[in-house]
């Protein structure tokens, strides 16, 4: 279960969001709404420790992150703005490079790659590849992590219906199995997903005492 | 399928000797960046004779002085774009969420980092030594010197490239912070080649470029995972 | 005093030159620095003073843009 | 834990802190560093060899040792704020930086002015200006390290670190350059050593050593005063603090403009 506890976030003076609260278990959906520069990005790296929040707490089944970040690590996936792909080498020398850093059930690489539809682009440089199909890589990696919690950054720009479609029904095998989920988003996901949560972040402002 | 708990076991063996493998693979896919450095090495060693004179007396004086000058400015440039694409694409983060202690991971690339770009300069030094009329006796000594002061140079340099990888102007501030680390590297380099052309021992500054390259093997990874943590911030 | 009269003691010896002339760029020195430390805490709150003034007006903006759309019949 | 222990107020804390310290180390500065000053100036005997362009002693040597301590006082913060994550350490370290540069150049520039009469050269390779000359470098990489980061969290990290960095550096580049020295000249150059100073030249140079240390300290508290006011604008006390600075600025325009119609 995670657990945030008085997330207060600044940056450059400027408060992002102040006391956030919010639980997240096992079988869960969490969508973070808000316009741009509202802090999720911000929010998504606080809560992996990327990011150094101003205050407040994360905690990971029973205790802070701070106090377990490997045990916290372990059971993580995150897809970030930058997805860690390098463009020379290829898209299986990417997997296989991320596979040897990464907690993952397998490294049938070949399958994954498949699931995402790049069957015949495994062995050419990823510069080749099209921003769509970039992401795509970055995304096979779902199909071969086996962490609890996803951290997933717009896991659905740059992807065209049938990969959306694709993604949607990984993350309910990943729901169904246990995991939770917690991604930002500009789509609006209430149809997919009957257990979603959605959290709001506004333009704050404010302060806090 | 979907089993959350099994896992393929995490060794930070694998993990090391997989970052090692794929920066050898990206250098070889990239051999233009291999060769730049030591182009570099090669020319401005050149440019001293023309600018200051081609007499051997006064070249067998400068030639130490000025191939490890010239060393030093050869690996600014490695380091300079040392993290960089790692940073902008994302990797540096995703080593940072990985269980495994971020400075075996930048041990690792360091490792690579210079068997790909500092081997090379001190394989060419017998070449630079002989345009520079450095006689033949103090050749090995001066392979040595570049053999333990690189890997110092590099280690220190990655820490200031771990500082200003996020910032977009990198080359003069990089060399503002690194340049005053490279100096005491260079007095002692020059003064172990400078005993070894009086046919003196140099033990004692072998010994202490040794010992400040076991401090920077030790202390250099942990300050450039603290710094590239602070810049992914 | 060591000195037996000022004027002697501004000639220092013949040295006059360079010992006040380090003395006074000690003071000149450390004059720069104390005034431009005094004045930091100045120059902070001016700087914040125009940040919230700042985001007073864009929140006022904000507000009345609100409003403007809110308002049902507003061509 | 230790995030625990520091709770926000602390700032506020700190701050004032540096508020109740400051006229105590200004008004020992202003006594130790004009009665070191004159001392050494007017009464303290000249010098058998040098004359009295010795006299700049007096504030060689109090920058010359204050710019060490400086630079190892700014990375013990760096540490402190890396190690223990405490927020009003990192800022020290860019409370210090600014004073600690200035120290140095003073060490350099009497050094050099010192080196004139001495060497008949404004500059001479000599070891320790050479290595005041690397540490002024250094003061110079953290200042503008911090100053090229936008976001002065991150700035006050990246410093910090190269803080660190740097004074594991600051005894090797010291030691390297004065067996370099020694190596390159021998001794036919007179060092900038006091050679066994009698008592009289001593006490005002021991009084204007410590006259520097509270120079420092001053400046020290009044710049890290100003940081944590930066760091905290948001903060509702900092708030405060420009809210009332609004309303007097105000009320002077208000009072300027009733003049005016008056």
């Amino acid at each position: 279960m995670l657990e945030v506890q008085g997330l207060t976030c600044f940056r450059q003076n400027r408060c992002l969001f102040a006391g956030l609260n919010f639980v997240l278990s096992e079988h869960q959906i969490c969508q973070i709404e808000g316009p741009n520069g509202a802090g999720k990005s911000t929010l998504l790296r606080a809560i992996l420790g990327l990011f150094r929040a101003d205050e407040g707490q994360i905690i990971w089944s029973g205790k802070s992150t701070t106090q377990q970040a490997e045990l916290f690590l372990q059971q993580v996936f995150f897809l970030g703005h930058k997805f860690a792909i390098n463009s020379d080498l290829t898209p299986w020398q990417n997997l296989e490079f991320w596979s040897a850093l990464n907690p993952t059930q397998n490294d049938d690489f070949a399958s994954a790659l498949t699931k995402v539809g790049l069957t015949g682009l495994e062995h050419i440089p990823c510069h080749s590849l099209s921003a769509g199909q970039h992401r795509r890589v970055a995304l096979a990696r779902l199909w071969l992590t086996n962490t609890k919690l996803w951290v997933l950054d717009e896991p659905f720009t740059a992807i065209d219906k049938s990969g959306v479609q694709l993604l949607q029904q990984r993350f309910n095998s990943h729901l169904t199995s246990g995991g939770m989920i917690l991604l930002t988003s500009h789509q609006d996901l209430s149809q997919e997903f009957a257990q979603l949560h959605t959290i709001k972040l506004t333009d704050n402002t404010g302060e806090i005492i | 399928m979907n089993n959350l708990s099994t896992s393929k076991p995490l060794s930070y063996w694998s993990a090391f000797k997989s970052i090692f493998i794929r920066e050898i693979k990206l250098a070889w896919q990239k051999p233009t960046q291999l060769v730049q450095p030591v182009v570099f090495f090669l020319i401005v060693v050149t440019l001293f004779p023309l600018g200051i004179s081609p007499a051997p007396k006064t070249l067998q004086m400068i030639g130490p002085g000025v191939i490890w000058i010239a060393a030093i400015l050869a690996i600014m440039l490695v380091v300079e774009r040392l993290f960089r694409q790692d940073y902008q694409e994302g990797t540096i983060e995703a080593w940072l969420l990985s269980t495994v202690p971020m400075s075996l991971l930048v041990g690792a690339k360091l490792l690579a980092a210079w068997f790909i770009s500092c081997s090379v300069l001190v394989l060419i030094t017998p070449v630079l030594a002989l345009l520079m009329n450095i006689e033949t006796h103090v050749i090995p000594a001066l392979m040595l010197s570049l053999l333990v002061g690189t890997p110092i140079l590099l280690f220190v340099g990655a820490i200031g490239n771990a500082l200003t990888v996020g910032l977009n102007q990198g080359g003069v501030l990089l060399s503002l912070l690194v340049l005053p680390l490279y100096i005491p590297v260079l007095i002692f380099a020059t003064s172990l080649i400078e005993a070894a052309t009086l046919n003196m021992s140099y033990t004692g500054q072998m010994s202490i470029l040794i010992s400040m390259l076991l401090v920077s093997c030790f202390f250099a990874p942990v300050a450039i995972a603290a710094a590239l943590k602070n810049t992914v911030n | 005093m060591h000195f037996n009269s000022i004027s002697e003691a501004l000639a220092m010896g013949g040295y006059g030159p360079y010992v006040w002339s380090t003395v006074g760029i000690v003071i000149a020195v450390l004059l720069f620095l104390i005034i431009h430390s005094m004045t930091a805490k100045k120059r902070t709150l001016t700087m914040l003073r125009l940040e919230q003034e700042r985001a007073d007006k864009i929140a006022l903006a904000k507000q009345s843009n609100d409003d403007y759309q809110s308002k049902p019949n507003h061509n | 834990m230790w995030k625990w222990l520091h709770p926000y107020a602390k700032a506020e804390t700190t701050y004032k802190l540096c508020y109740r310290l400051l006229p105590y180390f200004s008004w020992l500065a202003v006594i130790t560093l004009v009665s070191g000053s004159i001392w050494g100036l007017f009464y303290a005997p000249s010098d058998y060899q040098q004359g009295d362009s010795f006299r700049i002693i007096y504030f060689h040597v109090p920058t010359a040792i204050w710019s060490m301590g400086a630079y190892t006082s700014m990375a013990i913060c760096g540490l402190i704020g890396i190690v223990w994550q405490i927020r009003n350490a990192e800022l020290a370290v860019y409370a210090i930086a600014p004073v600690g540069a200035a120290f140095t150049f003073l060490a350099l520039i009497s050094g050099a002015i010192w080196g004139k009469p001495m060497w008949g050269a404004w500059w001479v390779w000599d070891a320790r200006l050479t290595s005041e000359l690397i540490l002024l470098f250094l003061y110079l990489g953290v200042i503008a390290l911090y100053n090229s980061f936008e976001d002065k969290r991150t700035a006050a990290r990246a410093s910090s670190i190269l803080a660190i960095v740097g004074v594991i550096n600051v005894p090797i580049i010291h030691y390297s350059v004065e067996w370099w020295n020694t190596l390159h000249q021998g001794a036919s150059i007179t060092k900038l050593d006091k050679p066994s100073i009698s008592p009289d030249m001593l006490w005002p140079l021991l009084l204007n050593i410590s006259g520097f240390l509270f120079v420092l300290a001053a400046l020290v508290c009044l710049r890290l005063a100003n940081q944590i006011l930066i760091n905290d604008a948001r903060r509702p006390w900092v708030k405060a603090m420009v809210s009332e600075k609004t309303n007097k600025a105000e009320q002077s325009k208000n009072k300027a403009t009733l003049a005016d119609k008056e």
